[in-house]
């Protein structure tokens, strides 16, 4: 698996360095062509690309649980509201999932160099949030959250009886 | 508050008033009201005043009462104070001369602290006889130990309510001859529509369909890699 | 049976009231009896030696009985004219029910009982012959366990299927043909969204954007980039 | 993973909505007889024969039955029409087996066969005079004799031989002052005019040409006796009687002419045997030995002298016997006894041995109570460790080692060393006592398990009560076994046989041992209330009124307990004509409670015919019934409501049946409802906040159910407390009425431990089945409400459906079943069922299926083999795939 994956990286940078040079370069520099003005100029624009992904990386990890939304919207569409295992299940995953993003924020943000990630951390925080807030309303939706008052009804205590009665026919 | 608990009671009563055409002979009745104000194990009845039904039917009733003497009024609130029952004897004439005699009874406390509001109810019995004459009074709960005025311990106000018996229930059995007979027209047609949704109807072919496309793509990648 | 004139006078009256009361008239000498015949399921007499002993009639419920001969007829004696239901019991057999009803003429007449349609009438021959409807089933059947129900259980099928599929998929995987097509399909299914990462960043980063002009060509470098750098992470 | 830990979550409820949907169980087939038990009997006996191996034997219970001689089971059993409106006249045994039975002027004459009880012939009889008469077969013919007093003697004869051909024949007699003194002996109508030596005797041959009455004095037949003189019939084979005086009585035979004296005296109670070698009279006397209570005198026929006197091992608990039948094969001779408890049994001569004993007193229970058990003196141990100040630690420590080890050794070989019998509690409170007492007045408690008698015991010169036309006496259990040292306190209450007073008996239930014994009230009583207070020593009094409405206690030192309460405590008399009075105690005093009336309601002229309370030892878990839209609909559960139901006649409708709901406590009618055109049976069943009657309906000629349930409404007006005084709302009433295709003879509902389970109605139908009815099916639909399986709601029936699956006791057909009593079992599921008719069924239900316990089908092993195996297989593959793996390794 590994061994796939090195090769599988090797060919993907080495791709996209040709297309890019082939896209650069339609035909072969001249001789005595200098492109170190280009490659300074490259040099510079590398740096800030690299914060830029890691930026960029970063609000794509943030954004992750909002995109997921809609998805999770389907999902809820599709499992219905009937109680049996599968929406249970998705019902469940639902949640699980959210719990656990959230719980792992900061392992998830520390992979990020990039320490000023706060902002990012608040709208992957919350975007989780919405996912539970789906949740709990898919819950409500099939009538899993006691909200109601016949929920509790289980637990109402019998009233205690200020009169006691005896009595009956006649006996003869 | 306690006006609140008298309108309830008063549409409950309204309720059972629906079905007064259900007796056969319309009647008038006159109960003469005696109470006891004094707990003793053998009480002397005084009188209180009397109410006329002029209509069993309709439940019109005229209520003529006494106002209670300073006396009265006093021995009613030692009456609350002990605790004890307030008696009501209820002497009930019927059109044709016969008299039934009723007993009922009521916690003192609840009609001082109602204010001498109380109700009468006049149940009757399918024929638009007289079966029993019960004094209550519209509260949630038993004495809550208020304070009142001797003042307001003078007049009655007695609302009577004529009670019938509800004519019984029948097995309903044309409706369902109907529902049978629409299922089995349904039925010929040979329409039996199954109205639940596609997802809803499908799901158990169509999960394990979006699974294998899952699983499928997610060892493609790797089955591509594993060929080159 | 001997009946005076002026019962029959009487009789005459309550016809008019006969329809629904008929049980009104208690007079001794207008009784009846209803006759009939129970016809044992074939496998009786394999199973119950003695079923006419223990097979008993009953004439609105219990009021009258009767009881069966060894040739299974019976006859309950001492009835007025009036509506009965007629009811055989056995311990291992059910039988159906049947209303009978004599008029103050002692005309007979049996019919189904019906009791939510009490004024349709199916007649049914009279004396009347009750036959079993077939052995009494008091006990459920205990579930037996078989192969088929686990196979088809959709539980079953659900974990049964995709594991096949992916035992099969590698398989087809391996045929170039099915590998073309598939990676046709997945081409196609490639379509490009603007990513919302890269507008949040963008729209964050500003002013500190070099040019505006690169962004659509690195756009799709950077993502590439991106997913590089993901493999790499892992 | 998580997910699947999310569904375990869910999964109580999903449980539980399934539950819901279940709406009926049946029995498995492999179930049969595991928890069930049914006891046939067949009443006291009245006549009886004995064919070949077999015993005929006719009953008060209007019923015939052939019982196997050798242990007395029923061969054969058929039950006539009803006891309480006909009676078996005749049971003659010849070549086939001849009944007459029915009422004053109207009988069935059957022919049976002997050997299966099957039906040979059947012809009625019919006659316009309502006066008692008498049958006798004789020579092949039925005689049927009514005697009319001061006048004659009407005599129909019958022939036998399939046509029935009718003979009428009128005897002059005015010589017949009193039917009590004139028997009929083989063809002989035989009477005294008077009682004393001064009379005469008359007696004539009624088969004879032409009749002739024979007259002497009894002078000349007794010679001078100054006592009283009492003319007894005797089975002989020659026309005889007896004439007894003094306690002593002659058998007196007459031929024509010819009255011989057997010089001989005998006891009132002799019988004759003529089927052995030489004749032989048989008569009981009380034993000589003071050991044994009864012994056999044989006398020989024609000698008249003693030929032995045998001593029965009669048993202490039985009432004095009579001879019913006896028969001789070789030398052995069979006696039948019938005693004055009903009990029934053969005695073999000549050594006296109790052959069987049939207790036919059970037949005709009319109370029940169940017991629960006590502790086995094992657990009983444990409970005193915590409960016992013991002295000191080492005395503690021995102590809780010592029952440690006996537990230990419990554990290990699985019986009860200690417990001497059987009767312990179990875990589940399945094992439980039923004490009946039966109307001869003979209490028996019985081993739900086995359904074997426990002990009995009978109270003699005891009459039940009558309410509404049926026996009763009332049982109240005092104390359970609950309370070790303390034993469990029973009392019955009912009438003395000769001073109408009232009579208590108090006993533990457990073992059947009194304390007191028979205790002699010198007051009638009029109702009894067992109180739900406790005092000192666990015992919960009972509080008895008078008929003059004076106020007992039993036991009377619970006074101060019971003072405490008095405004508490109400109660309500309800007398035949349908005036309800109510009562307060709040006039009482430290020495001597007092009735207070407080209201008053007259149903007249409409009859009662049911009065119903709710079951006292009820409770209802569920407070509201819950609408699909979640809300709640608040039931109404008044605690002191009485449903009654009267029955008046109607010019115009015939009979019109009325309900109505009481506040025992107010007398406010809560709800009426009358139904025109409706006549009982009813059966009134009254369970938390509904009731459900049966009637039959006179219009469409059907049995129907009605139900109506009261709630509160949305919101509920006092959750805290409940009093009958403060009425805010009336309740709103919902009803509805279904078609009952069966007739019911008794309904009840189940009861459970906490009353979540749902409720069961029980069913005991005409044809001998005990069938249950979900009360959802029952329960009352809302109309703005839909109504489908997805709203946890059935929807509405017409006719409920009767499944074969849903009858309890399977093909074993009870016969006219006359009460189903109930009681939880301490599993929340289950209820003890017991029906009671001619015979005895018990079993248990569980109305919601046993959702508190393993199925019985569980397969512990299967679970164990598939868990081991499934452990062995993961180390196994992972021992494997390691291997595998090291061997890729290496490539």
């Amino acid at each position: 698996m590994a061994n796939k994956t090195q090769n599988l990286r090797t060919k993907w940078s080495l791709d996209s360095i040709r297309t890019n040079r082939v896209s650069a370069e339609a035909l072969a520099s001249p001789p005595g062509y200098s492109s170190s003005s280009v490659n300074s100029n490259a040099e510079v624009s590398k740096k800030t690309d690299v914060s830029r992904l890691i930026n960029k990386k970063s609000w794509d990890i943030a954004l992750a649980p909002l995109k997921q939304v809609p998805m999770n919207l389907f999902i809820m569409y599709m499992a219905g509201n009937s109680i049996s295992i599968f929406p249970i299940m998705m019902v469940g995953m639902l949640f699980m999932k959210p719990l656990q993003a959230i719980w792992s924020a900061k392992t998830t943000f520390k992979m990020m160099e990039t320490s000023n990630a706060i902002l990012q951390m608040i709208v992957y925080i919350l975007g989780n949030f919405v996912n539970i807030g789906l949740a709990l309303y898919k819950c409500h939706s099939m009538g899993l959250l006691p909200t109601h008052a016949s929920d509790w009804l289980a637990f109402v205590e019998p009233p205690t009886r200020l009169e006691y009665l005896g009595g009956g026919m006649i006996l003869n | 508050m306690l006006c609140y608990l008298s309108a309830f009671l008063v549409i409950s009563l309204n309720v059972q008033k629906s079905y007064s055409s259900n007796i056969e002979y319309d009647g008038s009745v006159t109960i003469r009201l005696q109470h006891a104000l004094v707990a003793s194990e053998d009480p002397v009845f005084t009188d209180r005043g009397n109410v006329t039904v002029h209509s069993l039917r309709l439940g019109q009733a005229t209520i003529n009462q006494r106002p209670l003497s300073p006396d009265e009024q006093l021995q009613l609130r030692d009456l609350a104070a002990k605790n004890h029952f307030y008696q009501l004897k209820s002497i009930v004439t019927a059109n044709d001369g016969s008299q039934k005699t009723f007993l009922s009874t009521v916690k003192a406390c609840m009609l001082a602290e109602s204010e001498l509001d109380d109700r009468l109810s006049v149940s009757i019995d399918y024929m638009g006889r007289v079966i029993a004459v019960t004094s209550i009074i519209a509260s949630k709960s038993t004495c809550e130990g208020a304070v009142v005025s001797l003042e307001k311990l003078k007049h009655f106000t007695t609302s009577v309510y004529v009670r019938h018996t509800e004519p019984g229930p029948i097995p309903d059995t044309a409706s369902y001859i109907q529902k049978l007979e629409r299922e089995r027209e349904a039925k010929e047609k040979g329409e039996v529509k199954d109205n639940r949704s596609f997802l809803a109807k499908y799901w158990m072919y169509i999960v394990p369909l979006v699974i294998i496309m899952v699983v499928s793509s997610a060892t493609n990648p790797d089955a591509q890699q594993g060929s080159q | 049976m001997y009946i005076p004139n002026f019962l029959f006078a009487l009789a005459l009256l309550f016809v008019a009231h006969a329809e629904t009361s008929v049980e009104e008239e208690n007079d001794e000498n207008n009784r009846y009896n209803i006759e009939g015949r129970i016809f044992p399921l074939s496998d009786y007499h394999t199973t119950q030696a003695n079923w006419q002993a223990n097979t008993r009639v009953h004439v609105n419920g219990g009021e009258y009985l009767g009881f069966v001969k060894r040739d299974g007829s019976f006859v309950v004696h001492n009835l007025p004219a009036g509506s009965y239901v007629v009811e055989v019991f056995n311990p291992e057999y059910t039988f159906e029910p049947a209303r009978v009803e004599i008029n103050s003429k002692g005309k007979f007449r049996a019919r189904k009982v019906n009791h939510i349609r009490t004024s349709e009438v199916i007649v049914v021959p009279y004396p009347l012959r009750m036959k079993a409807l077939g052995k009494t089933r008091y006990f459920q059947v205990r579930e037996q366990w078989r192969i088929t129900d686990l196979l088809f259980n959709p539980m079953v099928m659900m974990m049964v299927l995709p594991l096949l599929f992916i035992m099969v998929l590698p398989k087809m995987m391996n045929d170039p043909d099915t590998k073309k097509e598939i990676e046709q399909i997945q081409n196609m299914a490639k379509f490009e969204l603007p990513e919302m990462s890269d507008m949040v960043s963008n729209f964050l980063a500003g002013s500190t954007m070099p040019s505006e002009k690169s962004e659509k060509n690195q756009v799709s470098a950077s993502k590439k980039n991106a997913k590089t750098r993901k493999r790499v992470d892992k | 993973m998580a997910s699947f830990q999310s569904i375990m979550k869910k999964y109580p409820s999903l449980l539980v909505i399934l539950l819901n949907f279940q709406t009926l169980l049946a029995l498995y087939e492999d179930q049969v007889g595991k928890f069930d038990w049914k006891r046939s009997f067949i009443g006291k006996v009245k006549y009886a024969h004995f064919d070949a191996s077999r015993i005929i034997v006719g009953t008060e219970e209007n019923i015939i039955a052939s019982l196997n001689m050798k242990n007395g089971n029923i061969l054969w059993r058929q039950l006539m029409e009803n006891p309480k409106e006909q009676q078996l006249m005749l049971l003659h045994s010849d070549r086939d087996l001849l009944s007459v039975s029915g009422t004053m002027n109207n009988w069935f004459v059957r022919t049976w066969d002997h050997q299966t009880g099957t039906l040979l012939s059947e012809w009625t009889i019919f006659s316009d005079k309502n006066i008692p008469s008498v049958f006798t077969v004789e020579k092949g013919t039925l005689l049927h004799i009514f005697p009319t007093q001061n006048s004659h003697l009407d005599v129909v004869t019958y022939n036998l031989d399939g046509n029935n051909q009718k003979n009428t024949i009128k005897i002059p007699a005015p010589w017949i002052t009193d039917i009590s003194n004139c028997v009929l002996s083989k063809s002989y109508y035989i009477c005294i005019s008077k009682n004393d030596i001064s009379g005469q005797l008359y007696y004539v041959n009624i088969l004879s040409e032409k009749p002739k009455v024979y007259i002497k004095t009894l002078h000349s037949v007794l010679g001078d006796t100054p006592d009283l003189i009492e003319i007894l019939p005797f089975e002989d084979i020659f026309p005889a009687f007896l004439l007894s005086s003094n306690g002593q009585a002659k058998v007196i035979h007459v031929d024509e002419d010819v009255v011989n004296t057997k010089i001989f005296k005998v006891m009132p109670n002799a019988v004759s045997n003529h089927n052995g070698e030489k004749p032989f009279i048989y008569q009981l006397e009380p034993a000589s030995n003071p050991d044994k209570l009864v012994q056999i005198r044989v006398k020989d026929y024609a000698t008249c002298q003693d030929e032995m006197a045998t001593e029965l091992e009669y048993p202490v608990g039985l009432g004095a016997p009579i001879i019913i039948a006896t028969a001789t094969k070789n030398t052995l001779t069979d006696v039948l006894l019938s005693t004055t408890d009903n009990a029934f049994m053969l005695v073999r001569l000549s050594d006296g041995k109790i052959m069987w004993t049939r207790e036919e007193a059970l037949s005709n229970i009319i109370a029940v109570e169940f017991f629960e058990l006590p502790v086995s003196e094992l657990d009983a141990s444990i409970e005193n460790e915590f409960k016992a100040s013991s002295n000191s630690i080492l005395s503690m420590l021995s102590h809780r080692l010592n029952t440690q080890a006996k537990q230990l050794s419990t554990l290990i070989f699985g019986e009860h060393p200690m417990s001497s019998s059987g009767l312990v509690r179990d875990a589940f409170g399945l094992h439980k006592l039923i004490v009946v007492a039966t109307s001869v007045g003979k209490l028996f408690a019985i081993d739900t398990l086995s359904g074997s008698i426990v002990w009995s015991y009978r109270l003699p010169n005891v009459k039940p009560f009558s309410i509404l036309g049926e026996d009763k006496i009332l049982l109240f259990a005092q104390r359970t076994a609950r309370y070790a040292p303390l034993p469990a306190q029973c009392i019955l209450i009912a009438n003395d046989k000769y001073s109408g007073n009232g009579v208590i008996f108090q006993f533990d239930p457990i073992t059947g041992y009194s304390q007191k014994g028979i205790e002699k009230l010198n007051y009638q009583i009029a109702q009894a209330i067992h109180l739900p207070y406790e005092d000192d020593q666990h015992l919960k009094p009972v509080l008895m009124i008078s008929s003059t409405n004076e106020v007992y206690l039993y036991p009377s030192c619970a006074m101060g307990e019971v003072y405490k309460y008095t405004s508490k405590l109400y109660t309500y008399l309800v007398d035949n004509t349908g005036s309800f009075k109510g009562y307060s105690f709040i006039h009482s005093t430290k020495d001597k409670l007092k009735m207070t009336p407080s209201w008053e309601l007259q149903l007249q002229p409409a009859k009662l015919v049911a009065v119903k309370t709710k079951h006292p030892n009820e409770r209802v878990h569920s407070q509201g019934r819950v609408l699909p839209d979640r809300s709640v609909y608040y039931k109404y559960v008044n605690p002191n409501l009485i449903a009654v139901a009267t029955v008046s006649d109607d010019p115009v409708h015939k009979h019109v049946l009325s309900v109505y709901l009481i506040d025992g406590v107010t007398g406010l009618i809560l709800y009426a409802t009358s139904h025109k055109r409706s006549r009982g049976p009813i059966h009134l069943v009254h369970s938390e906040n509904w009731i459900v009657y049966s009637y039959f309906n006179e219009r469409f000629r059907r049995t129907e159910f009605a139900a109506a349930e009261l709630y509160e409404g949305h919101v509920q007006s006092n959750s805290s407390v409940f009093s009958s005084f403060a009425v805010s709302l009336l309740p709103h009433v919902q009803t509805q009425s279904y078609i009952l295709p069966a007739t019911p003879l008794s309904v009840t509902v189940t009861l459970t431990e906490r009353g979540i389970t749902n409720k069961f109605l029980l069913a005991g139908l005409s044809g001998g089945g005990v069938i249950e009815i979900p009360w959802l099916l029952l329960q009352p639909r809302l109309n703005d409400i839909p109504c489908s399986p997805e709203e946890s709601c059935i929807p509405y029936m017409p006719e409920i459906p009767l499944p074969s699956e849903a009858v309890i006791n399977y093909n074993q057909t009870i016969g006219r079943i006359d009460g189903i009593e109930v009681a939880p079992a301490r599993l929340e599921s289950t209820s003890h069922i017991l029906v009671h008719g001619i015979d005895l069924f018990y079993t248990k239900v569980a109305p919601s299926k046993t959702f508190d316990m393993l199925k019985e089908d569980f397969d512990h092993m299967m679970i164990i083999l598939v868990l081991t195996g499934l452990v062995i297989s993961s180390y196994l593959t992972k021992y494997l795939a390691s291997k595998k793996a090291l061997k890729q390794m290496w490539k």
